[in-house]
Formats: structure tokens, C-alpha cells, sequence
């Protein structure tokens, strides 16, 4: 399988082949790595590559990777073929208007609305505030517009990923 | 000496009280909210009585249905903890009516210093310098007034506050109105009180803190200092001890300061002088707190008492054993709070189930932890699961060890800080003891990014094989069939789980 | 100092020393058979190389493959732990001849005091007591006639032996033949030498060892004793410093003697002079070990002392920097050995998958352990999964500490001695210090039963839900999908694990 | 369900019952226990009794289940009303003759043999020596008998549980 990552400013393709020893890694076409893999969790793998002993912890975000290095994290954005050419195709600024939309990052409750629909806001603004494992949150607007929609009402309990406010 | 005691909390603070019962053949007794039937606390007690559904204002907060359960289960005395009840003068005062012992001071104290505005009018009386700012419980337009007055930055605070709770910075006038808003607001929420009043924003300072015991004869010990100035959102997140920039003299002074104040206010108990330290040493007293801190365990490791049970000893009756020449320092102690925050998407709460747990041993390692594998951090309480604490013969070795240590804690399903402190422990401005409660806004400002290139190599690697074996096991679900039913038994399907690929 | 030491052991030994580099900044390398890929050394190791097939003398005692394992990585020095190769004077000198540094005593100091048979006569030229008994490689002719002369019961040990292995007591002369046979084949197959011999068998001793430090310039401590008293079969299941009879005269008479004998033999690095003890507290110098001990956590959680470190420092020719009077005893340690063996039915070893792990935690708690959930504790190694190590201002909270933790201590999947070592933290005599190495057989002969009836009703109540539970499960699986596919992205599953019922 | 337990010379008859509010255990149709049961894994319960709070962990032995009760051992052999019967209809003196073998405890090697077909033995007469994780077990025989059949050799890797040598 043929993948393509992006990381610290950097771009590189990755081919993933299993044979019978074990897994092989190509790194852009020049380098290559026989991985002796042991998965330990669904997201912990002991690697031993040429002898070196890594423990690698991997996070799945949003929208990459975090793969601990033996506790050092880097952040990686990794597709396959299919999914490049699904990105290829949407352009970079549609993605940006979708984005806003104020979600929770986390299951809470709403303590307060801080703006009604149809008040204007400024990118930064604070619109609601979320109360989460006892800490308050001011979650802010992503860009500057209209709200157009309020979809919770104070006191009420949200989920992690819930979209809470709408601005056009 | 008590027969049974009951623990007003939970979490890692209820099984650190329910341990010092334990060693001491006391009988303990948890409660628990609704949430919190899996709880470990829970699980460790001897017994365990449910007081009150989710939210804490029903449960950890409701004085009448603890106090039941003490009666039911024929307590003798309450253990606090911190957090909940345990500034609570109320409760304390509750308490001594009902004729159960409140581990603690007594309430008359607890009001004299728990109130940071009492604490400071106190403070000046014993001549202990404190922080410019206004002492009272203050309307809106007068904190605004003050702030004014004494001049920005300012930072407003919660009366009953502590935890970074109810607190916030002020930088500029436009965030006054919305800062004086949300600390009031948390402060409700929080401790049941709305009481709110400003002080002056020290720049830089360290925090460092003293540690005292005072037995009901009035014997009052210091056990010497912790520094707490790693902080976010004014919420400590790393402390140690000793102080790196106290020595033995100011250690005697700030002792000193601190028993005078205790004994000032009739304390009974362990409690905590919290003192601000600028670049001239010259040190300010914050704010007391009348009870045992999250941070307590730095304090045991050097000295190697038990203060819980040195708290069950003195609300006994029984005088300390120990005088102030035989409190001895050996070697540092370091804390690392793990909070179920993510450290890559700015410390956002991540509550969830633990589906994997791997934690650190060794030698001069304690882990203070209130969680286990399959166990779900419930969203309604702090994020605080664990503690991870280290001890060397030196500070380095503290902070050597402490590196090694988060470099084995291993937890799946949920985020936790663990990498950020994995970070702290490898900067050299850490390691050389050169830090102030700016220390992390000035050092881990921005993104967090991989703090070396070497191994992103290796990182790609990774990335590409879980991606890779992702895929395939996809594959082979979407191949075998669907909806087989998932149950306990199942567990041995970790039989198979270990794989060499 | 070195900057890459290769660490010739596996379990939770090697995952000590590893830690110890890894706090001292130095690189360190894992050596592995077939059987131990997912063995937490290797997981936890910086580089990690294959030495060869399960069975240890084809790997572990492959001096070949470790030495070239050596040479690949650039290991400047080789850690051989406990056990193995640790006591093994061809080691040692092949290890000098690579020009690489074995950390631990020279081959001569191995060869002097390693062997049983010239230890014993090196003690006696240095005024040190020794027990009777011949002291020479004995044919099995000899060993039985020396048994005569000295009279039954006598001992029979394997001279190269420690820790139990080719060790047995003889009481009756029928059993003599035996025992010979047994002593001689265990301590090949353990040692790969088959000398033996035999000394007087001390009826109720207490087992007391003395830990020194020496480097190479001859400057030598004693950093106190062990108590070891508490054995089974003959090999020590129970540690504890400071020995509960043994005061600071005898501490000193004692330390002095190891020391004389220590340096009577060159010896550099950390050792061990085990003593017997008798009812009149006379002291007999046993054997020595020429290594690090299985239970040095205990010394080092009284003294604050890290043996491993300085063991390294030793070897990279550093000066020890301390004397001996500053080498200072605080509070009490107790080491529990957790073996995976079924204490339930007479101890026979357990091996297996650890399908569940819950470790205790808190102050004072120390674990050293080679094993994780999931884990598969393979056949071909020694039993020693985990030592659970707590400390306390007194032996007696050391030990109510020590029960505590051991409630908390939970390993599903294999059986453990955890039950064995709990039953012991409740027993008068442990708790009063009446030890002595006849103390296991003594008190805990015949099948063990619960140690108290209160909670019988509750085990019955259990069990009927357990088994209750167990039938519904079955029948559910009966008429769910069969064949359903176990990968490790089911793991899920165990969010559905933790059911109220 | 109805249970019929074995535990310290005590015989006791159990009954489990689910309703909505958890379970319901009748000891002996005299004493009525309300459970709040929390599983935590296969063999490890969180039981709140009447306010008491218990850790079970049990262990599945052979012939009986071993209920660690916050650490405390006790020993119970429990069947349910099935199995009583079965049980009932076996002689006590079969289960014993049938038990004329000698087994491995554990998975090891055969160290060495002691006895060979034919040879008389005693009870508790050393019949072969097995090695386990670098420990030698010198097992014995059950029962006076004769050696009738010797299945593995010196050397050999033998399982748990497996048959080494059969004495009639």
C-alpha cells in the first residue's frame, strides 16, 4: 500500500509491504526500513527497527496523527491514494467556510450565550461559554459574520463534537 | 484513636485517605455519586454509600445526605479531602454539631483564613507582608473601581476559591467586565459562593508554599516549603520540594511566618500558607488553605511523614510527636498533575474510558491515581486522574527520574497531559530550577511541536504501519459477520490482541 | 562515564538497570531470546537485539551472542543483573578480554569469593565465622560421607548456586541419594557447573546479609543489612532492611567483618556477604554474592542510595562519595517477591497470560516489575514476575502498608503468590519480627485455609453470582454468531466490560 | 437459579435472581442479600452488600473456585442443580481409582524418569522429576500401584495438565 504524509513541513510517500519476516517500510523510493512490529493496544506498537527499540503511542486527532516517538510527539497528516485525490479536488477555501460553526470540543454543560441570533461578531469573540470538568470555557467565533443559528439553550448538557452555534 | 472514618470525596485524593485508614486499622467509608459507582474510591472502601446523582452540588456538596451516610454507617469523623467541602466552615461547623470529628481545623478557623480577604486582614495583624489589593468581598463596580485604583494587571479571585478556580487575569480594561463575569460565575458554581475581590498582579513571581501541622495544643510545625510556579490558567500543574531558590534561613523565615500565622487564627490541623516570591526573595503571603493540598505527597517524600495520617492523629486528640529540630529534608521531590486534557488542542477536557493503563515503577517513583483500565472518567468532575510524583537524592535526579517515569505511563482511549510534562521535564530552563508562575505562557507558547527532528523518521514509519494494519483490520471486519454480540467473556479476545506483525 | 551499557538479563531485573541508565542519560541496549519479543525490557530498552532461542543456555547464557550483541550496538559495558551470567568468572574475563566492562567485581574477586567453597575458606583467613562443613568440590561419595561425619541434618548446595536453585536440605539418611542427584542436576542446568557441596544445616537461623559498595581504589562501605529469613524451599520470598535483631553494634560488627572479607578477595563493586544468625545473635558467614541482589530495593529505600547507579559510577573508575558515616538508615523497607506460582496448590508455577493488572499505588509503594496486561509469562524462565517493595518510618508501617497494598495488588489470568505474602502481612509473629528460615514451613504448613470465617457468607454470595453470570454469558454466546473474528480493534470490547448488573 | 455450595464444611443452598434493581441472593431460605454488582473483568467484582463494599477476585481451580474476598481466601465447590445430580449418580471410590495418574502441573520438560513400566510404587514414591520455570518438581505417585504406562520421554516438552505416567 502506497501512502502520502505530510509532517513537519515535509512531504513523503510511504510504501507498506508484509512479507513473511515481518513488515517492510519504503520511504520516498530511497530508504528502506524492515520493521519488526509487535502491536501491544490498538494504539501502542513495540518497533524494533535495525536494533533500535521504539515504543510508539499514536493519538488520532481531527485531522492527523499524533505518533509518540518514545514519548516525542510529532504530528502527522497521512492519506492513501484514494483519499489524496478525494483532497485534490476540494479546494482549500471551501474548507474554511464550513468551518463556522462554534462546536463543543468536549461533553459539558452550556453556562451562558453570550450573543443572539442575528448579532454581528468578530473573528475572536466570545459567543458561549461551556463548563466542562468544572472549568469554564469561552469558546470563541472562528471568523467574523452573523449568527445565524443558536442550537443549545443555557443549562443544557452537550456532547463532545456537538455544534452549538452557527455563523454566517 | 478513631474507629471508622468516612471520606467526603473522590478520586485519587478519597483512595489516598482511604489508604492512610487502612495502614492505620481504621474502617473506612466512601460515598459516591450516581456517576461514580465504578469509581475506585468505591471499589477500596470498606463500605460505600451512594449520596446524591451526578452534579457535586447534589452529592459531593450535600452536607445532609453526608452526614446521613456518617450516621448510617456510625463514623466517627469525616475526612474532607480537598476540594468539595473541606474549606467549607459550614460543613465544619455541621459537623462538630452532629458529633462526628471534622478532620480538619476547626470552623472558626477555617473562616479566619479560608476566606482569602479574612486571611489577609489576618496576615497583616501577624506582620507577614502580603500583596497589594482590596481585602473585601467586593460588588462588581467596586472590583472594577480597585482595579483601577491599584492598576492593571490584576487578578480576580474567588473568596472561597483555590484550584485556579474563579480566577482571572486582567491585562487590559476591555476584559474587566467579562473576567469579573466568569470568575463570579465559577465561583458559584464551584464552591456554592459568589464573594469575588481583586489584588494586584505580581509579573513574574515564584509560588512557594508552606506546609505546617498544629496539634490542639497549639504546637504548630512547619515541614518546610513546595514551589508550585509551573502553572496554567493559574491552575498548578507541576510543584516540588524543597523550593530550588529557598535556603535554609528563608526557609526558617517563611516558617516562622507561617506558624505565626497559624497559631494567630487558632489552627488545628495541616494546613498551607501560600506565600508569592519576587526576584528579591522578598516574599508575600497569598492566601491560606485550611486543608490538605493536592500537592501534599512532595512534602511526604522529603520528609517522610504521612500527613493524613498525621491529620487522623491530631483531629484524635493526640499531641505530634515530633519537634521542629527533628523535621528533616532529604533529597527533592517532584509532582506531575495528569489531567485528562489534551496537551495538542489547548488542555480541552477529554473524558472517556481508559482502555489501556500502563504505569511507571520503580524506584523513587509514587503514583497518587484515581483511575484504572475500563474505567470511564465521568465529565462531571475535576480532570485531575492521577499524580505522578518522583524523589532523588538531589533535583536533577527528581527530574531525571521524572522524565523516565512519564516516559513508561502509558494511557489509552482518553488525552492526558503526560506529553507535556514529558516536554517540561526535558527543557533546560526546568532542569536548572529556573522557572515563575509565567514560566510555561513563556516557554510552550503556541503549537506543540516535536522538540527534536531526529526521530521523524521513524514517526512516518509508525504512521504508515498503523494506517496500514487500520486498513487491513477493516478489511477483515467488513469480511466476518456483523453484530456478534460483545460481552465480558470477550475479554479474552486481549488473548489475542498481542500481535507480532 | 559510559555513554551505551548493554544490559545481559530479562524480566524485571533488566528493566531495573535500564532505568538507571536511562536516568543517568546513558544509552542502553536489550538483549532478547525468541520467547521474550514482547517482553517490557525490550519494549523499554533504547536498542534491543536478538541472542538466540527460548531455552537460557542458548541465550541468556550465550556469551558469544551477548558479546557480539556487544559489539554491534558500541556498548561500552555489560550489566549482567542477577542470575545468568551476573556470578560467572569466564564472563567476566571474556568481557575484559573484549575490552569491554563487565559492571561487577573482577574475574578474580569472582573467582575468590564466588564459589561457596572458597569463600568460606577465604572468611575463615579473615577471622570471619563460618558454618561446618566441607568447603570443597565434593564427589557424591564424599558429600555423603562428610554428611556423616558433621551429622544430619546437613545441607546440600551447589557451589556456583544461589537463590535455592541445587539446594537441599537433608534430614533423614534415606533421602541423602536423593538429594545429591537433585542438587547436582539443578545446578548444571542452573549453572552450568555441577560442583556441590555440604555444611552443617542450622536448625531456626535467621538469614541476615550485609550490603557493601567498593571501589576501585579499595575504599569499601557497608550500607546495613537484609533480613532474608522469610523462605520457602530455601529461596527467599521475603526481604526486609534493617533486620529486626540486629542493632547498631551488631550492624557494625557485621558490616566490618563484610568489609574485611571484601577486601581480603579485591572486591570492587557492589556484593553481598550473607550471614546466618543464630539464637545467641552469633553471626556465620554463609556465602557471598558477587552481584547485585534480587532484593537490594529494600537497602536503597532506606538508605536513598541507588545501588545500580552506583554501581555504573563504580565501574567508569568514578571514587565513591560518601564515607561511612554518612551512610544513614531511615525508617524500615519490606520486599515481597511475587512469583507467578498457585500458592493454593503447593506453589507449582502458574506461567500464562496476565489478562488483567492492577497495581497499588501511594506513598512508600515501590514496584519492580517485568510484566504488563496481556503479557505471556513464558515457561522458560525463572518465576520472579514483580517485587513489590514499601517503605514505612517503622517495620510496622512498612508492613501495614505493605497489606494494604498487597489488597490493592490484582493479577487476573495466572495465579500469584499475592495471597500468599497477604496472609503474612496477618500474621502476629511477621508483624512482631519472629522470623526465622523455619518460619514459612512453621506457620503455614497444610492446606491453606481462609484466616478468619466473618466474610464467608459474602465468598458463597460471590461465588453463586459468578457462576450465575457465568451461565448467562454462556447461553448468550450459544446463540450469537459463532466464528466472529478477534483482531486487536476489538479491543473495544472492553468498553462494554465494565457492566453493573 | 438454585446453587448448591461446599465451602469450610459447610453445604449451603444459593438462589440467584436478576429483577430490575440488580441482584438478589437467597442463602439457605433464610437470609435475603440485595447485591449491587459491578463487573470489572472476567473474574473481578465490585459487590456493594447493605453498604459493604467487597473486591471478589476468583480464581477458577480445578475442582473448586477459589473467592478472594478483599484479599482473603476461602474455597467454595459450587454446582448448579444439574450437576448435583450428575454427581450424585457417581461413586465416590471411581473419581478416586480414575485418579491413578500422574500429571503435569504446569507445562515443562521431563528432567528425568524414575520409575519404568512394570516397577512397583508406593504412595508418595518420586515417579519422575519435570522442570518448570528453573525449578525441578520431583512428582509422586497418587497411589500404590503398578507403573502400567510411562507417556513421554526425558527430555520432552509436556504440557499442563498432561498425563505422564498412569499407575494401576
Amino acid at each position: 500500500m502506497a501512502y502520502f504524509a505530510q509532517s513537519g513541513g515535509r512531504e513523503c510517500r510511504l510504501d507498506v509491504r508484509r512479507d513473511a519476516e515481518g513488515l517492510q517500510v519504503r520511504l520516498d523510493e530511497n530508504r528502506e526500513f524492515r520493521v519488526d512490529c509487535l502491536q501491544v493496544d490498538a494504539g501502542l506498537y513495540s518497533l524494533l527497527i535495525q536494533g533500535r527499540s521504539h515504543e510508539i503511542d499514536i493519538l488520532e486527532m481531527e485531522d492527523a496523527l499524533v505518533v509518540l516517538v518514545d514519548g516525542q510527539p510529532f504530528r502527522v497528516q497521512i492519506q492513501d491514494e484514494r483519499e489524496r485525490r478525494l483532497r485534490a479536488g476540494v479546494g482549500r477555501g471551501e474548507a474554511k467556510v464550513g468551518k463556522r460553526v462554534v462546536t463543543a470540543p468536549m461533553p459539558g454543560k452550556v453556562v451562558k450565550l453570550l450573543v443572539r441570533p442575528g448579532d454581528a461578531v468578530r473573528a475572536g469573540d466570545g459567543v458561549i461559554v461551556v463548563e466542562a470538568m468544572k472549568m469554564e470555557n469561552e469558546l470563541k467565533a472562528p471568523a467574523a459574520g452573523t449568527v445565524k443559528e443558536i442550537r443549545v439553550e443555557e443549562g443544557k448538557a452537550v456532547g463532545g463534537g456537538d455544534i452549538l452555534v452557527v455563523i454566517e | 484513636m478513631f474507629s471508622k472514618i468516612l471520606v467526603a470525596n473522590r478520586g485519587e485524593i478519597a483512595i489516598r485517605v482511604i489508604r492512610a485508614c487502612r495502614e492505620l486499622g481504621i474502617a473506612n467509608v466512601a460515598v459516591f455519586s450516581q456517576a461514580d459507582r465504578a469509581s475506585l474510591h468505591v471499589r477500596y472502601a470498606d463500605e460505600a454509600y451512594c449520596v446524591g446523582p451526578a452534579p457535586s452540588a447534589q452529592s459531593y456538596l450535600n452536607m445532609d445526605a453526608i452526614l446521613e451516610a456518617a450516621r448510617r454507617s456510625g463514623a466517627e469523623a469525616i475526612h474532607p479531602g480537598y476540594g468539595f467541602l473541606a474549606e467549607n466552615a459550614e460543613f465544619a461547623r455541621r459537623c462538630e454539631e452532629a458529633g462526628v470529628v471534622f478532620i480538619g481545623p476547626p470552623s472558626g478557623a477555617i473562616r479566619a483564613l479560608g476566606s482569602k480577604t479574612s486571611g489577609r486582614r489576618l496576615a497583616r495583624a501577624a506582620g507577614v507582608p502580603v500583596v497589594p489589593g482590596a481585602v473585601e468581598n467586593l460588588s462588581d463596580a467596586e472590583v472594577e473601581a480597585c482595579a483601577r485604583e491599584i492598576g492593571l494587571p490584576v487578578v480576580i479571585k474567588a473568596a472561597a476559591g483555590g484550584g485556579g478556580k474563579g480566577m482571572r487575569v486582567v491585562r487590559e480594561p476591555a476584559d474587566l467586565a467579562s473576567a469579573i463575569r466568569a470568575a463570579r460565575s465559577e465561583a458559584t458554581s464551584a464552591f456554592g459562593d459568589s464573594a469575588i475581590y481583586v489584588e494586584k498582579y505580581l509579573s513574574a513571581p515564584r509560588h512557594v508554599e508552606m506546609q505546617i501541622l498544629a496539634d490542639r495544643s497549639g504546637h504548630t510545625l512547619y515541614l518546610g516549603e513546595r514551589e508550585c510556579s509551573v502553572q496554567r490558567r493559574h491552575q498548578k500543574v507541576i510543584e516540588e520540594a524543597p523550593s530550588p531558590i529557598v535556603d535554609e534561613p528563608l526557609r526558617r523565615r517563611m516558617g516562622e511566618a507561617a506558624v505565626r500565622l497559624a497559631q494567630a487564627a487558632g489552627y488545628v490541623n495541616a494546613g498551607t500558607m501560600e506565600f508569592l516570591v519576587d526576584g528579591e526573595r522578598q516574599f508575600y503571603f497569598l492566601e491560606a488553605n485550611t486543608r490538605l493540598q493536592v500537592e501534599h505527597p512532595v512534602t511526604e517524600m522529603v520528609t517522610g511523614l504521612d500527613l493524613v495520617k498525621e491529620q487522623i492523629r491530631i483531629a484524635a486528640g493526640e499531641p505530634l510527636r515530633l519537634r521542629q529540630e527533628e523535621v528533616t529534608i532529604r533529597g527533592a521531590a517532584i509532582e506531575c498533575r495528569i489531567y485528562a486534557e489534551d496537551p495538542f488542542q489547548n488542555f480541552v477536557p477529554s473524558p472517556g474510558r481508559i482502555l489501556g493503563l500502563r504505569e511507571p515503577g520503580g524506584g523513587g517513583v509514587r503514583i497518587e491515581s484515581g483511575v484504572y483500565e475500563g474505567y470511564e472518567v465521568p465529565v462531571h468532575y475535576d480532570p485531575l486522574i492521577a499524580k505522578l510524583i518522583t524523589w532523588g537524592r538531589d533535583r536533577l535526579e527528581a527530574a531525571l527520574r521524572m522524565r523516565r517515569a512519564l516516559m513508561e505511563y502509558n494511557i489509552q482511549g482518553i488525552k492526558t497531559t503526560i506529553p507535556f510534562h514529558r516536554r517540561v521535564m526535558a527543557d533546560p530552563d526546568f532542569l536548572k530550577g529556573e522557572i515563575d508562575t509565567t514560566y510555561i505562557d513563556r516557554r510552550f507558547a503556541g503549537s506543540p511541536q516535536a522538540w527534536s527532528e531526529a526521530e521523524r523518521d521513524v514517526a512516518l514509519v509508525a504512521a504508515a504501519i498503523h494506517v496500514f494494519l487500520r486498513d487491513q483490520a477493516r478489511l477483515a471486519a467488513r469480511t466476518a459477520p456483523a453484530g456478534a454480540a460483545v460481552s465480558p467473556w470477550l475479554l479474552a479476545a486481549r488473548q489475542a490482541a498481542l500481535r507480532r506483525l
